[in-house]
């Protein structure tokens, strides 16, 4: 079973040389630790930067640099500051070769719920509306399963949808998958984790063909 | 072109109950905290506001939630709020969270006279309820795009970093965000700047937000820019 | 009877404090010549510049400094630069309080042409059909007649349009003239001549009410 | 994150035949001199062109069209170039003439993904035919737009004053022009620079486009940057 850190650095795995790449809130900010060595990787936040870099040193902070979670952040040679409108822009048109994003529901046709429980929770979507009805190739970081042991892979989003057939691959404590046309294609499995118990955990279509390998982490 | 004003109390003196105003920022993050301040003092009840989001508790918008001087707000988030949270669960508030992106694309679209634009943003979500949807060719696929209209603010008000007589503006960093955008956006646009230049003193290459959008322009002052996440690593 | 400086002259006097003004090519760029003193007034050039200035000295011409008639031109202090995008954009937004054109022909109801003559010329519509569509207030610089006599203060453009009902205030060679649901209403008289010579140069509704007073030109 | 390449004959290496391109520029200002001479050296052929002039008789794309390698221009000013001119009245040369904010704002809607955008200019002309209107209220009154749709460009040539290899832009006073625009819009994107910078050497607020619209950059050489109309006064 994979913690927060093992989440992220499974993800960062799919980051190729030359991408520019939209991590959200939470677990997938914390991908940007865990870039493979040795390639190109600019980093948008879309309150408008490209090319963010890690935190500041401590008395470095500038109330001006955040990311898009509010944190203070620094930027590397060669970023710019743009506009809100640019930004979405950018996003919009499909310039951002990889959004990462964290999510409550995944269905099996690919559509996400992560902004609101009606009643209860409403954080708001920010720009994940946005994020998700243009980006290229989704990766979705989130639990397999909620605090009552209820499978969060559906076949169907019980919540408020974010947006819809969006996600591309899903990395969870307990596997990676791709979402087809089928439904949840399992790739890889957790360390120590069963077909099994992915299985039980998963409510959604889920493909399992041949033999799937234990996941790879450094 | 002498756009200057003495301070924020001026620069809001005709800001009466229930009209509309935007509020530029991202979070805690390039707000206008001097009119903000100005705004709570002068009591102005039943605004409809929009912004991304509404400040915290007890700093931003997050101020005039609390006096309840907001009838509604439009914003993306309500994240780090809990008055906001409460205020919209409980239906004391009005509130329409709308996609970030759309938010940003309808102040574009006021301030560059396009009535209505195209987003893809919210298609299939509850976002989409009511709204007019239109099939485009993308790439050689047909993709679902909903028309959004543009905004409709009697007033605007921005935060710039520097700023000229003639009003017009430069942003620091992130502090940009949705400055420019709103700056553009309004009927009547006051901008407060940290940094009050002669015309002549800004690069005419840099200016982000030309003056010809700006209405009243001020220095403010004692400006907290408060952090809302404070996050460092060790040296 | 005006010359061009003459024209330009009564036009600038339309101009008020604080205003911004778009200049098309030909008699209107010559209006910044004559702009009342004391005033306040930025020039927009709708290639990307508010707040342009006078014509370069000899020698200080700057290649990558033009008006919309790509004529090298120089900055006032307080002057911004930006995309067409945006310069439209302002255009478009009603930010441009006047715009001041050259017309082929104006029709009685305000519809104006000056972008084409079928067949034998096309300069093409550049930025004019924007500016017509879009400006609060539009005053026309232009001939009364054209040189075979005829009038190009028509009934209907004879020629393809530029803009429906958009034309607010027209100043020829021999009157200033606004354009009303009633058809031109004659306004002033050029200094010597009379209000017969105009009724025959005027080949649209043509209102005449008392005693039209001859212009004043500095 | 590195773009640069060698020069103009590398960046088009892979423009072929009958393709669309952007090409920034408003008469002779802001002209990429470079890739210009490098297309009319290579002799491609049957070129879409979306630029708002065509340059002079013996400058710009008035080289290309002597050449005849353009099929179609889409422009917005024909003006000064009477070989354009002539070859338009002629039919020898394809010409659609839209408005010059027209031709910003599809260039913007493809930068911003947007598929379409509402103006009004044309409305009532010959550049409203077999056009979708639309009636939308403007301060209060109907007021009626056109659908305009995004451009779809294969190649998007544009010129800046400085750059760095991440593709960063600065343009320089009214040479900006459609530079930035088109940066936005082509699926390929090159950008010709006068200075060629190391990362970090521009000013992150001075972008005027961000890298991530830019593919290939390269400083060009024996920029002559022709003044079309010199005009002056004594001192």
């Amino acid at each position: 079973m994979l913690d927060k850190v093992g989440i992220a650095k499974r993800i960062a795995k799919e980051i190729k040389d030359g991408y520019y790449v939209n991590l959200g809130i939470g677990i997938p900010t914390l991908v940007a630790n865990y870039i493979p060595k040795g390639i190109n990787v600019v980093l948008q936040s879309e309150n408008g930067l490209l090319g963010m870099g890690p935190f500041p040193f401590e008395g470095e902070e500038d109330s001006d640099l955040i990311n898009a979670g509010k944190q203070t952040i620094t930027t590397v040679p060669g970023s710019a500051f743009f506009d809100s409108a640019m930004s979405f822009g950018m996003i919009r048109s499909r310039k951002v070769d990889l959004t990462i994003l964290g999510a409550m529901e995944v269905a099996d046709n690919g559509d996400i719920a992560n902004w609101k429980i009606p009643g209860k929770m409403v954080k708001g979507m920010g720009g994940a509306m946005d994020l998700v009805a243009s980006a290229k190739n989704i990766i979705v970081a989130m639990q397999h399963v909620n605090k009552a042991g209820e499978s969060k892979l559906l076949p169907k989003c019980e919540l408020p949808l974010t947006g819809v057939r969006c996600v591309k691959k899903i990395v969870t404590e307990l596997a990676v998958l791709d979402v087809t046309p089928e439904g949840f294609k399992l790739l890889e499995r957790a360390p120590g984790v069963s077909v099994e118990q992915i299985k039980n955990a998963t409510g959604g279509r889920l493909i399992i063909e041949g033999d799937v390998p234990e996941m790879v982490i450094d | 072109m002498n756009k200057t004003i003495k301070n924020a109390d001026e620069a809001i003196k005709d800001i009466g109950d229930n009209v509309t105003i935007m509020l530029g920022g991202f979070g805690l993050c390039g707000i206008p905290e001097n009119c903000i301040t100005a705004l709570v003092k002068k009591g102005v009840k039943g605004l409809t506001c929009i912004s991304n989001n509404a400040g915290v508790d007890d700093f931003g918008i997050g101020l005039m939630l609390k006096t309840r001087q907001v009838k509604k707000m439009i914003s993306s988030y309500v994240g780090e709020n809990a008055e906001f949270e409460r205020q919209l669960l409980s239906g004391e508030l009005e509130v329409e969270l709308i996609p970030q992106g759309t938010l940003a694309t309808r102040c574009l679209a006021a301030g560059y006279g396009m009535p209505a634009v195209y987003t893809p943003a919210g298609v299939g979500t509850e976002v989409a309820i009511g709204k007019e949807s239109r099939m485009f060719m993308v790439e050689g696929e047909e993709k679902e795009f909903l028309m959004e209209m543009a905004f409709d603010a009697d007033f605007a008000i921005v935060k710039a970093w520097k700023g000229d007589r003639h009003g017009n503006l430069i942003f620091h960093e992130t502090a940009r965000n949705f400055n420019p955008m709103m700056a553009m956006a309004g009927k009547i646009t006051i901008a407060e700047v940290e940094e009050l230049v002669e015309a002549g003193e800004l690069e005419p290459d840099q200016v982000h937000t030309p003056g010809i959008y700006v209405h009243r322009i001020f220095q403010g002052s004692n400006y907290e820019k408060r952090i809302e996440q404070r996050t460092v690593r060790k040296k």
